[in-house]
């Protein structure tokens, strides 16, 4: 019974939000939105015994994840003043793909279907122990092979992480010796056609 | 005692809210991200949740690799959100129209 | 001696690889283009005429038959082989390149290279299409024949060529996808893509119908009929001489060889069922297209409003087979109506050929192709006159020309099939002569009508070396048709008694 | 928890590209050429030895399980691997000259081109829907960095935002359904939701959660109506990106869709059926409509891109064996058709000149006319006019489609077919029918030349000898 | 004897290919001496043939000389048939033709296209023979069509002239028109008689003479509807009305191909054919009676519209046409052997009277108006007397060849008892004072009264010698002999001997020949019969009449042409076939043309359907891209309506809404 209640509690808070990232004028305010849906998730996940990847989630998320969205918001200082309009012109007929959408996964989920073949009690063997030693059981030996995806997956996100945003500081200033021999007139010297400016006096 | 449903149910309502974030979202990119997060989100708790009911591990696993890809993900995402920034100076989704038709 | 040869597939292969090669050695020098397209065209034509003289006119069979696996997962072969349908349009085909690689020897200025290439590929895929045996190959070669027309048309085309080239591509594209939906369906059936397979499957007759209308669908408008015809004229038009040659002489036969070949055989009973509607329709290509090409204005409008209401003539006599039988006249007046047809199409091939050639030569000089720019060409050009009478003649269906021979085969069996087809199909003796010669009159005849007519020189040696030999084979055929319809009339007559045993 | 010591040499394709990922990662930081030249090397290499590696190593044998089920071996995969392989060697190829003129000619883009391939690698031997996903996001992850690499490029980074934000939200479906299908099988393991599936168990769980993972195999495809972010990330990726975002991923999804659809959902054929109906036709009508209008020659290509996979996914429909070796061969010959096509923009862009739109291909055929003769290879085999390899795909796949009773699918198929022509007929109008006054030399390198030749000769050397490739994608698929 | 006649035939086609093809090389000396040889030799075996065959004791020809087409049984083949008939034709084609060959040698002295006349007539004659001796339909119907498109050729010969041209395409599309029913008929013979071959027909026909067939939902007889078919085609060739309209225009030709092709041979075609297919005809009363009908109504109404015209050849034109009306009412009759004998004696005058008014045109410098004629004796004393005999012939003077060929016609029709018959008696009869009321018209016109030349051509005239050149002088001599003593010599064998034997077929009962055989007694005293024929004094008056009006009191004639205006209206439009025709076959045929092809080929298929289908598909995509914004926020919500569309389908299936 107290499962419930702290379920339900915990679901409410999610839910509103979770609404709150998605409406709230100032990124700021979704992104620490976001970082209470992390934490009541992590609620939830230990509700369910799920008590390593509640702990990450709250480690990785909320302590790297969000603090580089917070920082990225902050660094590029995005005029919070001019969003969010428009919101309520389209948000009819959102809401009513949104609600139906609902609706429809509901009546699915909701049917009483979904608990069938033994899925409804939480009695089954596999969870019993201790959640980080079985998890760290397979992670290394049964998915060795994703995990070394996972590894790569991570290469690849700093290689393209440092592709795209990193830039070779302006004022550092060094020569290359073997280009300066090599260069030609034309990687140099672009001959460019354009009209003469008119003045602007006016 | 918690039903599987209740889970379900929870799950179906988060990822609704995070997909009505991105088409809802006429200004900031940045929230689109952080949608796509709660969707993520949501899927993780349709893992957890399973797992937990069916009493196998691997449905955490999964979770596992899920929030490792989704970090990578945010990063690269994140790191095309300053391209885009730098490039336009500005990362309002509504001037994301130069190509169309 | 010759069956043994791989002689289609020379017939196919020598023109391709032939027309790569011009493409390859000579996009500098129209001169050696010229002549290494002339060669090659030449040596295909020799070996058409070997075809021809290795032939066995007494049996109904494939002939020079091939057979390589070519698909194997779907037991699909290279097969080739003729028999006496095929076989005069393969030599009907080398002929009519030949003529057009002539045709273009100092007209063609543009990409020469290009243009001779074009037209021997086209060739080569057009002797494909008279050969092939299995019907996914054939269908290859039906639909890779628009490349190079589409190219003919687009490149070397007049000024409205754009809008032209692209209706004869969807058109003609539209129609084929209909049929290989069709051939495919077949497969399911009879488990083969051999063409020989797909007769006598006895499918039911709603399903033959559908079958019947794909094919339909495909060649209908390769012939063309009424009323998908209207890419024809345009094409015609724009197209330069030879791409009108190549069309209007090769192919729209494959239109009326895909009829025998496969929608008789393989959907007789569908065939009997809508041949009403064939009829209908061939006989309003005769009258209403007849009469559509009286009033153009465009000479090579008129010609190729009249190769539609010729073809009507063969679609006739194709489809009035069933209704000869049940009117009462014998086997043999069946098999008359389908000589008849086959004849009108070679013999439309020459004529037909032959116009667009002197509407060539015209147009060199004049580069108008407007009927009122003409007038009195035969004060300036008498040769040349002389033979644009006779080749007119010959559309009109003068005794003593090929145009002739088919006309008379077929309407003497379509009154075999009821009074009213012979009479409205005789009408084309009354509506040919009056487009032809009407056109003749204002073209050739009267008084020189303006300086550029008074500018005109007749025709060159080229020009005399073309238009005669089409004269002589147009007379030839005229007056001694036997040959030729001996060569096809055991095959004519085995397809007849396919089509006539299912229903 | 049972655990036995997996058959690593069964995953040699993965392990050999993951060891040059970092091989090349690192040469390239030694490579002073300033070209990259020693990584585009490396990286060719790489790809043709992972082909080799692939068939050697899949092909033939009875399909094998290792990792503890989770990677599966079978001459399936090795065909998909190779496809991947040399689609992605062959749009490399392309790329030298067209990343030189930009400066974009850095490692990081053979770099990230190898990663997404490994992608591809482990999605066509996932028997797992981790490892499935595992390799979606590997080749996901890699193609949103490779849209956005040209940094400077406005286009580039606001396609790279799309794709991402889009991409992302399609993961997020797939990964709902495959929580679903998690759910009612039980395990992450595809045979085992075979298994489940064809016992019944959880079905309406199971057409649920397939629902979700069908929505994302359509957007990797780029089906309509998922197909939003095609044209947009076509058109603003850097030509070199687009030629291979454009073929091999292809492959990849439909890798995507026979190991979770066909493979494990094979048995809810009945619920797919209708819905991939759907989005066929739906694609075969956006594609070509959208493409009638356009004046870019990317974005129409792009748009051409739905229009063929709408094509593919009546293949899939049939839902047999004959179906899927269809598509197969489907998406492999597309691939290789694609790759021309973006190569011939690729060629005929200069410094500071972006050829994409129709009009700059106008007087090709005057340039140089055997540029021209490829471009009329490729678009007719687009079409699907017979002597070149498109047409045996359509065929392959009519002729599915109509064994499996859907004649009717076919009539519509091809008579968006015939609609399609137009657009495709339009680009040779420019390149054949349309004369410059003054028609410039074209200024591309032989090697360039010869690459495009390469391709025009598989597209019309396929298209006369189909027999082996049509025959390898058949015995892939066990027929 | 088969060699010979290939040489008769052949012979001219040779002369045709060498003066045609290598005109120019040859000169124009070389090509009238080798086409003028090759008549001769056509024209001398004919005799020979005529003579082996009537005196000579050999049978008919009926033999196959090559296989020009076979389907399954089905026979075409080329091949002779000679026996009297043909042998008589082919006698009057290549005497008339020859005498026209030299003609022509002074008539086109200084013609550019020498040359080519000679291939065409060469050609013609050639065709001509085919026609005569064939022994099956489809040689028949190449020379058929054969002689047309030389007449086409041959009226458009002065190609430069407007009127020329419009002729001859009217003449060969009228034409057509008639062989459009000939071939039906063909189609019919062969459907029903299951040949094409002459004597297998006939002997089918004659087998099954009450065979009936199906057409316009009733019964009609095989050999009616046969008959009538191919005596369509008879009309077009031969002119008879409806299909009349071309021959008077067809004189825009020059005037030796009016007498050869116009006059003499090509015309009479149509009796040939229904000569030659008596054993059909004779089956089917209908059919005699539309031919009996038809060619009392051309008879008559064409001679009318002679009255009124005032060029000199169409005036010999519209006699032609009225003659040739006079040989079908022979044929309607059953009086074949009338109608041949007719078209053998018209031939030698007709073609008399054109090569005639040929040399006063010539000697006018191309005046062809009789109006500005007149007293031409003076000049043309030779023309004069050749002429004058051919009238004579003409209009059926006893004693001349004329008067035997149209009495018995008249007298036959009298005799005949079929439908049509007594109306035919009467037009015929009246038609003989109509012949001689214009004949005698355009002989005291041009020959006699005051002359009324034009400056140009009295200096033409003066300077000539008095006759234009002997050449064109000996052919007028050589005809007016067989046009004054033939029908005397020939009557008796021809029309009630045995001449024709089995190459005319006729029915007992139908014989009227036979009837009248009982009353003849010689040609001299049926020369004398005149005197008590009522065909003779009407001749007479005619005569008379035409003397009155044009010598005797020419004032008179305003007057008579004001009170009549409504009937020389009338006449001068020739009934106004001429304008029908324009306005509804040409103008229509025109203007559904332009309807169609406006209104089908442009409007409906391709602006509505094709063009219509591509705009319709253009106009969709154009509105449809609309929707490709370019806004993420609309691409997304796509992709989710997307999903939403899917799990609807599924949750449908699943709660079966659907």
């Amino acid at each position: 019974m107290i499962e419930k209640v702290i379920f339900y509690v915990f679901a409410a808070i999610l839910l509103g939000a979770a609404i709150l990232v998605i409406t709230a004028r100032n990124p700021v305010h979704s992104a620490l939105s976001l970082v209470l849906v992390f934490f009541t998730s992590a609620a939830l996940w230990l509700l369910a015994e799920a008590e390593f990847l509640g702990i990450a989630l709250v480690l990785v998320y909320v302590g790297a994840v969000m603090v580089l969205f917070l920082f990225v918001v902050m660094m590029l200082d995005i005029n919070t003043a001019v969003l969010r309009e428009g919101f309520a012109r389209y948000l009819p007929l959102g809401a009513l793909v949104g609600v139906v959408m609902v609706l429809q996964m509901l009546l699915v989920l909701g049917s009483g279907e979904v608990d069938l073949a033994g899925l409804g009690s939480e009695a089954a063997a596999g969870t019993t122990g201790n959640n980080v030693r079985l998890i760290g059981s397979v992670l290394y030996t049964v998915y060795v092979y994703p995990f070394e995806l996972a590894a790569m997956v991570l290469l690849l996100a700093i290689i393209a992480a440092i592709m795209l945003t990193h830039r070779r500081r302006g004022g550092t200033k060094h020569q290359n010796i073997n280009s300066q021999v090599r260069t030609r007139k034309e990687d140099r010297l672009r001959m460019v056609n354009m009209p003469s400016e008119r003045r602007n006096d006016s | 005692m918690l039903a599987l449903s209740d889970y379900l149910v929870l799950s179906a309502l988060l990822f609704s809210i995070g997909m009505a974030g991105i088409f809802l979202n006429r200004k900031n990119a940045i929230v689109l991200l952080m949608s796509i997060e709660l969707i993520l989100l949501a899927v993780n708790f349709n893992f957890i949740a399973f797992s937990h009911f069916l009493g196998d591990i691997h449905g955490q696993v999964f979770v596992f690799f899920i929030l490792t890809v989704a970090a990578a993900e945010s990063a690269i995402g994140l790191a095309i959100l300053v391209v885009l920034f730098r490039n336009r100076d500005t990362i309002n989704v509504g001037d994301l129209d130069s190509m169309k038709g | 001696m010759l069956q043994g040869w791989p002689l289609l597939s020379l017939l196919i292969w020598l023109p391709i690889v032939g027309g790569v090669g011009v493409l390859l050695s000579s996009q500098n020098n129209p001169d050696r283009a010229r002549w290494l397209g002339l060669g090659v065209a030449g040596l295909v034509f020799a070996l058409a005429l070997a075809l021809w003289g290795g032939f066995e006119a007494g049996t109904a069979g494939m002939q020079f038959v091939e057979r390589t696996a070519w698909i194997d997962a779907f037991g699909i072969d290279y097969a080739l082989g003729v028999d006496g349908i095929a076989m005069p349009l393969v030599v009907l085909t080398a002929f009519a390149t030949l003529l057009v690689v002539i045709a273009a020897w100092e007209v063609v200025q543009y990409k020469p290279a290009q243009y001779l290439a074009a037209f021997l590929i086209m060739e080569g895929i057009m002797i494909g299409v008279f050969s092939a045996l299995d019907a996914i190959l054939f269908y290859v070669f039906f639909e890779a024949m628009l490349i190079p027309m589409f190219l003919i048309i687009g490149i070397w085309g007049g000024p409205n060529r754009i809008y032209a080239t692209l209706k004869f591509f969807l058109y003609t594209f539209l129609g084929s996808v209909m049929m290989l939906v069709a051939l495919i369906y077949l497969r399911t059936e009879a488990g083969s893509f051999a063409i020989a397979d797909l007769y006598g499957l006895n499918l039911p007759l709603g399903t033959q119908t559908l079958v019947f209308l794909a094919f339909l669908a495909a060649f209908a408008v390769k012939v063309p009929m009424f009323p998908v015809h209207t890419w024809l004229p345009d094409a015609h038009v724009e197209a330069p001489t030879g791409g009108s040659v190549i069309l209007a002489a090769i192919t729209l036969k494959i239109g009326g060889y895909g009829f025998l070949r496969f929608s008789l055989p393989i959907t007789p009973e569908a065939s009997l069922a809508l041949d009403w509607l064939l009829i209908g329709l061939s006989l309003i290509a005769v009258v209403y297209i007849g009469l559509v090409a009286m009033v153009q204005a465009d000479l090579k409008k008129l010609i190729a409003y009249s190769s539609i209401a010729h073809m009507g003539f063969v679609t006739l006599a194709f489809f009035l087979i069933f209704r000869i039988v049940a009117g009462g006249g014998t086997e043999d007046s069946a098999l008359l109506a389908l000589q008849g047809g086959m004849v009108q199409m070679i013999s439309h091939g020459f004529v037909s050929a032959a116009m667009f050639l002197c509407v060539g030569v015209l147009y060199d000089r004049m580069h108008t192709r407007r009927i009122a720019d003409y007038g009195g060409v035969a004060n300036r050009m008498p040769v040349f006159a002389g033979f644009f009478v006779l080749f007119a003649m010959a559309n009109a269906g003068l005794p003593g020309t090929s145009g002739f021979v088919g006309e008379f085969m077929v309407i003497l069996a379509s009154f075999q099939a009821g009074f009213w087809y012979a009479a409205v199909a005789g009408l084309t003796l009354i509506l040919g002569a009056a487009y032809s010669l009407w056109m003749i009159k204002r073209v050739v005849y009267g008084p020189v009508n303006n300086e550029a007519v008074e500018a005109l020189s007749d025709i060159n040696r080229r020009e005399l070396v073309l238009l005669g030999g089409l004269a002589a084979v147009i007379v030839l055929f005229g007056v001694y048709p036997a040959p030729l319809l001996d060569v096809m009339e055991p095959s004519l007559n085995a397809l007849l008694r396919i089509v006539l045993a299912t229903p | 928890m049972s655990f036995e010591m997996p058959q690593f040499a069964l995953a040699a394709p993965e392990i050999g590209l993951a060891i040059m990922v970092c091989v090349v990662l690192i040469a390239d930081l030694f490579d002073r050429s300033q070209q990259a030249r020693l990584a585009f090397v490396l990286t060719q290499l790489t790809l043709l030895g992972a082909m080799g590696v692939a068939i050697y190593t899949h092909w033939g044998s009875e399909p094998t399980l290792t990792f503890n089920g989770m990677y599966i071996s079978d001459s399936l995969a090795g065909l998909l691997k190779a496809a991947t392989a040399g689609l992605a060697a062959l749009t490399l190829a392309y790329s030298r000259d067209y990343l030189r003129e930009r400066g974009l000619l850095k490692g990081e883009f053979y770099l990230l081109a190898l990663i997404a391939t490994l992608g591809m690698f482990v999605m066509a031997s996932a028997a797992s829907l981790l490892v499935l996903y595992m390799g979606l996001e590997l080749l996901s992850l890699s193609l949103y960095a490779l849209v956005a690499f040209d940094r400077e490029s406005r286009a580039g980074s606001e396609a790279a935002m799309k794709y991402f934000i889009l991409g992302a939200l399609a993961s997020g479906m797939l990964l709902y359904g495959m929580s679903m299908l998690y759910g009612a099988a039980g395990s992450l393991l595809i045979s085992d939701i075979a298994a489940a599936t064809s016992a019944g168990d959880n079905l309406l769980l199971m057409s649920f959660g397939m629902t979700f993972a069908l929505v994302g195999v359509a957007f990797k495809f780029g089906a309509a109506p998922f197909h939003m972010w095609v044209p947009d990330v076509y058109q603003g990726a850097p030509t070199a990106v687009t030629a291979f975002l454009g073929s091999a991923p292809k492959v990849a999804a439909l890798a995507l869709f026979l190991r979770l659809l066909a493979e494990g959902l094979g048995d809810l054929h009945d619920q797919w059926q209708i819905m991939a109906i759907i989005l066929a036709v739906g694609s075969l009508a956006v594609g070509n409509l959208f493409a009638l209008v356009q004046t870019n020659f990317k974005r129409m290509l792009a748009y051409s891109t739905i229009s063929h996979i709408g094509f593919l996914f009546l293949g899939l429909i049939a839902g047999s064996d004959e179906g899927y070796a269809a598509a197969l061969f489907y998406a492999i010959s597309y691939g290789i058709m694609a790759a021309g096509a973006f190569g011939i923009i690729m060629l005929l862009s200069g410094k500071g000149f972006e050829a994409e739109m129709i009009d700059d291909l106008r007087g090709l055929n005057e340039r140089h006319s055997g540029v021209a003769l490829v471009v009329l290879l490729l678009m007719f085999s687009m079409t699907g006019i017979p002597g070149t390899i498109g047409f045996y795909a359509k065929w392959l796949v009519l002729q599915a489609l109509i064994e499996a009773g859907l004649v009717w699918l076919a009539i519509v198929a091809v008579i968006f077919a015939v609609i399609g022509a137009f657009y495709y007929l339009r680009v040779l109008k420019a390149v054949y029918f349309d004369r410059l006054q003054e028609p410039s030399v074209l200024g591309a390198s032989a090697a360039q030349k010869m690459v495009v030749f390469g391709n025009g000769a598989l597209v019309l050397g396929l298209g006369l000898f189909p027999d082996a490739l049509i025959t390898l994608c058949r015995t892939a698929l066990g027929l | 004897m088969k060699s010979i006649y290939l040489l008769v035939v052949l012979a001219p086609l040779l002369g045709a290919a060498v003066a045609g093809l290598a005109g120019h090389v040859i000169g124009r000396n070389n090509a009238h001496r080798l086409t003028v040889g090759a008549v001769a030799i056509s024209a001398l075996l004919s005799l020979f043939v005529l003579y082996q065959h009537v005196w000579g004791g050999v049978g008919p020809f009926n033999e196959t000389i090559y296989r020009w087409a076979s389907v399954g049984a089905l026979n075409f083949e080329v091949g002779f048939l000679v026996d009297r008939l043909t042998a008589l034709m082919m006698v009057v084609v290549t005497s008339v033709s020859l005498a026209v060959h030299v003609y022509t040698i002074g008539y086109m002295h200084d013609d550019p296209g020498y040359q080519r006349f000679f291939s065409y007539i060469n050609l013609f004659t050639f065709s001509m023979l085919m026609l005569v001796m064939a022994n099956n339909f489809l040689q028949l119907f190449f020379g058929w069509e054969a002689v047309g498109l030389v007449s086409y050729l041959l009226i458009g010969f002065w190609y430069r002239k407007e009127t020329a041209i419009v002729a001859n395409l009217k003449a060969f599309l009228v034409n057509r028109v008639g062989d459009f029913g000939f071939l039906l008929g063909i189609a019919a013979v062969l459907m029903y008689y299951k040949s094409l071959d002459y004597a297998e027909v006939f002997a089918a026909a004659t087998a099954a003479p009450t065979m009936t067939l199906s057409i316009f939902g009733t019964e009609a007889l095989v050999a009616t509807v046969g008959a009538l078919l191919l005596f369509i085609g008879a009309m077009g060739k031969s002119a008879q009305v409806p299909l009349h309209v071309w021959l008077p225009d067809s004189m825009e030709g020059p005037t030796p191909i009016s007498a050869l092709i116009h006059a003499a041979t090509m015309v009479t075609a149509g009796i040939f054919l229904v000569a030659r297919m008596s054993p059909i005809f004779e089956l089917s009363e209908t059919a005699l009676s539309v031919v009996l009908v038809l060619g009392a109504i051309t008879a008559l109404f064409m001679g009318l519209v002679g009255l009124v015209q005032t060029d000199i050849k169409r005036v010999i034109a519209y006699s032609t046409l009225s003659q040739l009306g006079y040989m079908f009412v022979a044929l309607g009759a059953s009086a074949y052997a009338a109608g041949v004998f007719h078209l053998m004696t018209h031939a030698f005058f007709k073609a008399l009277l054109f090569l005639g008014a040929g040399a006063v045109i010539i000697a006018l410098h191309h005046e062809q108006d009789m109006r500005k004629m007149g007293n031409l004796r003076r000049y043309l004393p030779m023309t004069h007397i050749t002429m004058l005999l051919g009238t004579l012939a003409l209009v059926g003077t006893p004693f001349f060849s004329g008067y035997y060929s149209k009495d018995v016609i008249i007298e036959a029709v009298h005799a005949a008892d079929r439908f049509g018959a007594q109306f035919a008696w009467w037009a015929v009869l009246l038609g003989v004072f109509i012949t001689a009321l214009y004949s005698f018209r355009l002989y005291f016109l041009v020959f006699w009264g005051e002359e009324r030349l034009d400056p140009k051509a009295k200096a033409h005239i003066t300077h000539l010698p008095r006759y234009v050149l002997p050449v064109m002088q000996w052919p007028l001599v050589a005809l007016a002999i067989p046009s004054v003593v033939i029908g005397y010599l020939t009557i008796e064998p021809m029309l009630f001997g045995d001449f024709f034997a089995n190459s005319i077929v006729v029915n007992p009962a139908n014989d009227v020949l036979a009837k009248k055989g009982a009353d003849f007694h010689g040609p001299f005293a049926f020369g004398l019969h005149a005197a008590v024929n009522p065909a003779f004094w009407l001749t007479v008056a005619g005569a008379a009449t035409a003397w009155f009006f044009y010598i005797y009191r020419p004032q008179w004639l305003p007057a008579i042409n004001q009170r009549a205006a409504g009937l020389v209206w009338v006449l001068k439009h020739q009934y106004g076939f001429d304008a029908l025709y324009r306005v509804v076959f040409a103008g229509g045929g025109r203007w559904i043309g332009q309807a169609l092809w406006r209104g089908g080929d442009q409007r409906v298929i391709d602006g509505l359907i094709v063009n219509g289908t591509a705009r319709t598909i253009g106009r969709v995509a154009g509105a449809l891209r609309g929707v490709q914004s370019g806004y993420l926020y609309h691409y997304a919500f796509v992709m989710i309506v997307g999903l939403l569309l899917l799990l609807t389908l599924f949750v449908g299936s699943w709660r079966g809404w659907f």
